[in-house]
């Protein structure tokens, strides 16, 4: 078992055509992922190495039976793409592209919650679940399979986390990139609500940065909600402050959004935070020993 | 991006919410004519991008136009919390009865718009909501629904306006407001204050509004307000060339590929006892011509003491980074020691020819934590 | 609400979509005043809120302005299914290389607008859908999300539209109809054929658009193209008087209170033989000036040979509804005789006051089944 | 038991300080109801025969509980009422308003079902459960209590097939009017799922009419999901012919929505249809014989 992504997986890929699109649909491809079509306008009856390319979203799960897509479609087209994935009705949709207009990922944050999907992103790397299937950019040869779930706000982060867990021996079910922007399809609860009860996952660690509380929900949640034990990393102790949203956006959430706010939520929720990735992996590693 | 108060107070206008009548003035003889062009006392404020300027001496009023010239001679240049003060608002003095606070920003961890509004306005809003929490009335807006009336009405009814009138007043000035939010995509618009005149008039006395730097491409005319000159020169620099760049105080040079990454860099050089000098993020690119760029503008901080380049190969690989920085090397003659630390896909290949080109200054580590405590030796 | 071709053209315009350039004419003297306007050939259209007026004759090509007047006097006055012919649009005739089928319509049972659209237009869209339902792409639009690109191309690319302007001009069409729709509060927007000109340009050339009634009072430029003379002569007089009535074909009169009892009323009436003359609701009320209004209509038709009365006494007293009859009888002379159904609260009251009236014409009965059939014993 | 109304309605009347109102409020009141608040902008603090009025419904939950919602808001304002009734966090919603646009129902609509919240109508008569609670305007000494489920579209008609019963001895769990309107709150499927479940309830009438398919959708619900019998009565077999939805309607959802089409769907699927009021009524007596 993994969560999100997994063999089951048939993938359409959105703007297949593109640059990135095809590049990294090939790469998904040739790690094992079944990717069964791409959607590009004006290109159906083409295809990418083989792949085959429909005008429509919803052509290509009529044809392909895909159920999950991957979109590489540029940022001003990126929202009319995902109500495209939505409405076609898939299970997944990982959305890649970074500059989204956050009125426009309200409005789909929203409208996907009323929908059965998974909307990953937008802005992040992707998901993958090691020796099963790989949606994104995420670099697979850093990743092993294994027991432990790592789910994480950033991108070069996770690989650094997942690289130094390899190193110790550690593998992965799934590793989820949900995205830095302001507002993603899934939050972190999200995540680890999924990684409790697949049975392959024994730990998971997660990887929060400065801004927002997401991650002090998240604390939350883990204490009422989960019996896995959790780690942490936090990212931007000394970042430099961020655009602040003007007065209103600190009294907002409560919380202040540091990453040292955030550290004292998770310690205050009985999570370990490492104070450097390679501490995070070592914990983890200590855990497995037990 | 953050508007001046002038051109939030153009965008709102735009919306038929209620402002002030008032010229742009960028020297004192600029003040002195607006003064004379709108008549009667006038207030001169400061134009920066930041709080606090009242109590910074950065608003006076003037009751003649020679009045308006010397206040705006001593705000002018004016420093205000680091941002030097290069544009005044004068406006038409206003007569006060009421000072409320009401803002529409976007909630994170709600995913919602959110209005709060109090008639405890004029002073800072954070003091409101820690001390008189129950005065501050919070109301979301679900971005499917949008705004209708009930939400105006809970706000007023909330707040507890008396005067029915009054009432429909700031109703109808929230569903403006909402219009003006979504409408431009911003993530701020804060009005504080919200004043009723003496004639039971609304005016929206001050505006600080922010937009969302993705949504820029469809309005042109907001990205236009853009002041350059609030972007420190370094930074500005670093922009045109397509580097994420952010100068801090301290004196080891920062780069690495990923925000996070770059974020988390930071933090071990503090957690070895040195202080960054900048935040800068390559990106996803880690070719030749991006380096260089990086490499000329973290070098010319005379901060700078130290250099740590921080890589995890991933799509980018090391050992083309590598490459990269012997290029730029080559081009560029650079006096602070330089610390590579590689991993990910081709790192033994990297630090194998950076070792091969032999450079004194150019300093390979194995681990983040390691290169970190060898870039705060260096730059001792 | 039902619009006319021209009507329904004029708000299709508003919201950008291609029309044909057109004058409305009343007699044939403005047929040929609008030919010579337009120049060139026209066509001239009978303007009736039904369809089939091409078959019967209702549409016809003129070459020349006196031609135009020919076909205009032999058009105007032309009954098409029970519908007078007073109105014509004179448009430019086009030169077509296709024609396509496009609409927008209210899916009740998904609860969404739902876009339909074929190549196969020009003909009973019937047809298609039972002959050939694979070419008629059906998409439905979330009434939340609204309407995006996507929709556009699903219906073009769908359809098997070939070339890329094209297609262009038909999702932008498709888009501009939406807008339409639902800023019309429009329950129908149908256009058959859109047609594609020699010259490559969409054209919606005709236009058949329902408005919601309910949402007439914010659109009264679209409420005041309402023409009544559509509307049955009896009915309009008592709509006027605000009971809601529909003429039939029968001998026996009814009237009730609520659509649904009505409805059934009807039904019972044709199941002991009898054939209703008409659909009458008094709605809530019933008291004595609505009993007198809806009675007098119901009365007036030379076809009603007797009255069935039928009231389910629920918030309506069956012993008012009584009180509103016999005042009823003493205003006006009634030939036909009333058969009297109560139920529910204070029927006997109702039952006894009709008893002690004794008027020789008014029969109570028991039940609704009883009732009618002695309303039909009595008309015949 | 009952369903969308009982002893634990806590109501909330939108428009107390009307005349319908106050007048519907009163009687619902009268007959057991709780009705616990009124709303109505303006009139906050004021009382209507001791029933304390808020200006915002909002402000009725926070101080009296209110769980539940009755509508008498005029067709123009009422589309704002519900969406502020929505957001209240009401469970039951009953619109007794008539006249709201379609196209604000269709949004409404689809609003009400992100969230928790049954809504009834609008342009119907209620909700009653006999010797629980009232909610609208059915009168409600017409009706008995017993173990009938009554549904229907129409109002008068639903008092004359409850009284029809009454005067059998058979009482109902609870009489819902969903209304007539094309697009309303809770549709045929929705009650008769409700009923299903419901263990008082052991048979249930449907009262259909003329329009849309909802009444097919419904046989095809009860053949496939409902234990419980089910017995039906439609109006309009001679009708006169509604407005057509030009020639589009037709052909939408495949029936032709004539009271007919809708006998022949439901005796298909094996459910009872009355000729008469008096006949369903005298069908389910002797059902409740065997």
């Amino acid at each position: 078992m993994a969560i999100i992504v997994d063999k089951s997986t048939r993938l359409v890929v959105q703007n297949l055509t593109g640059r990135e699109g095809s590049f990294h649909a090939l790469r998904n491809r040739a790690y094992g992922t079944q990717v069964v079509a791409g959607a590009a306008p004006g290109h159906g009856g083409e295809d990418v190495e083989g792949i085959p390319v429909f005008n429509t979203v919803r052509e290509a799960v009529a044809e392909t039976g895909a159920n999950a897509a991957a979109t590489f479609v540029p940022a001003r087209f990126a929202a009319d793409a995902l109500y495209e994935a939505i409405d076609a009705g898939l299970e997944t949709i990982v959305c890649i592209t970074e500059g989204i207009p956050v009125h426009e990922m309200l409005r789909l944050h929203r409208y996907a919650r009323t929908h059965e999907v998974t909307l990953i992103g937008p802005n992040c790397p992707g998901v993958i679940s090691p020796g099963k299937a790989n949606v994104g950019i995420i670099p697979a040869e850093i990743f092993a399979q294994g027991s432990v779930g790592l789910v994480s706000r950033s991108g070069t982060l996770t690989y650094q986390i997942g690289y130094e867990l390899a190193q110790l021996g550690l593998g992965n079910t799934t590793v989820i990139g949900i995205g830095g922007d302001a507002i993603v399809g899934s939050s972190f609860i999200d995540i680890l609500g999924r990684f409790e009860i697949d049975p392959e996952t024994e730990i998971v660690v997660m990887v929060g940065e400065i801004g927002g509380d997401e991650e002090e929900k998240a604390a939350r949640f883990v204490a009422e909600q989960m019996t896995k034990p959790v780690f942490a990393y936090i990212a931007g102790f000394t970042a430099p402050p961020g655009k602040t949203m003007g007065h209103a956006g600190a009294i907002i959430s409560g919380s202040s959004g540091t990453a040292q706010a955030k550290k004292e939520a998770l310690e205050a929720c009985g999570i370990e935070v490492g104070t450097t990735p390679t501490e995070v992996a070592q914990l983890v590693y200590e855990r497995t020993r037990r | 991006m953050d508007l001046y108060e002038y051109q939030g107070k153009e965008l709102f206008r735009r919306y038929g919410l209620p402002t002030g009548e008032g010229c742009l003035a960028r020297t004192p003889a600029e003040a002195r004519a607006a003064a004379e062009e709108l008549g009667g006392s006038v207030v001169v404020k400061a134009q920066v991008l930041t709080g606090g300027r009242g109590k910074a001496g950065g608003v006076k009023v003037a009751t003649s136009p020679p009045e308006a010239e010397t206040h705006a001679a001593a705000i002018l240049g004016m420093d205000i919390k680091r941002h030097t003060v290069r544009r005044l608002w004068v406006e038409r003095t206003t007569e006060i009865a009421r000072e409320y606070y009401l803002s529409l920003t976007l909630d994170r961890g709600a995913k919602k718009p959110l209005f709060m509004f109090t008639t405890e306005g004029g002073v800072e809003i954070e003091e409101v909501a820690a001390r008189n929490p129950e005065v501050l009335v919070r109301l979301h807006v679900d971005p499917l629904e949008g705004f209708h009336p009930w939400h105006g009405r809970a706000l007023t009814f909330g707040a507890g306006i008396a005067d029915a009138a009054e009432r429909r007043q700031i109703e109808r000035l929230c569903a403006q407001l909402y219009d003006a939010f979504t409408g431009c995509d911003a993530t701020l618009c804060e009005i504080n204050p919200l004043v009723v005149t003496a004639a039971g008039e609304l005016l929206a006395l001050d505006a600080k509004v922010s937009i969302d730097d993705n949504a820029l491409y469809r309005h042109e005319d907001i990205a236009a307000m853009h002041d350059p000159e609030t972007v420190p020169v370094e930074e500005r620099a670093a922009r045109e060339k397509g580097v994420t760049y952010v100068k801090l105080d301290g004196e080891i040079g920062i780069l690495g590929n990923g925000a996070g990454l770059v974020m988390s860099t930071l933090d071990l050089v503090a957690i070895a006892g040195g202080r960054p000098a900048n935040f800068c993020d390559l990106g996803g690119g880690g070719g030749a011509q991006g380096v260089v760029d990086a490499l000329e503008v973290i070098s010319a901080d005379p901060q700078v003491r130290a250099i740590f380049f921080n890589v995890f190969g991933g799509i980018t690989r090391c050992d083309e980074v590598a490459r990269g920085i012997l290029q730029a090397l080559g081009q560029i003659t650079i006096a602070q020691p330089i610390v590579v630390r590689f991993d990910g896909t081709n790192a033994e290949e990297g630090r194998l020819l950076l070792a091969e080109a032999g450079l004194p200054n150019l300093h390979a580590e194995p681990t983040m934590l390691e290169a970190a405590k060898r870039a705060v030796e260096l730059a001792r």
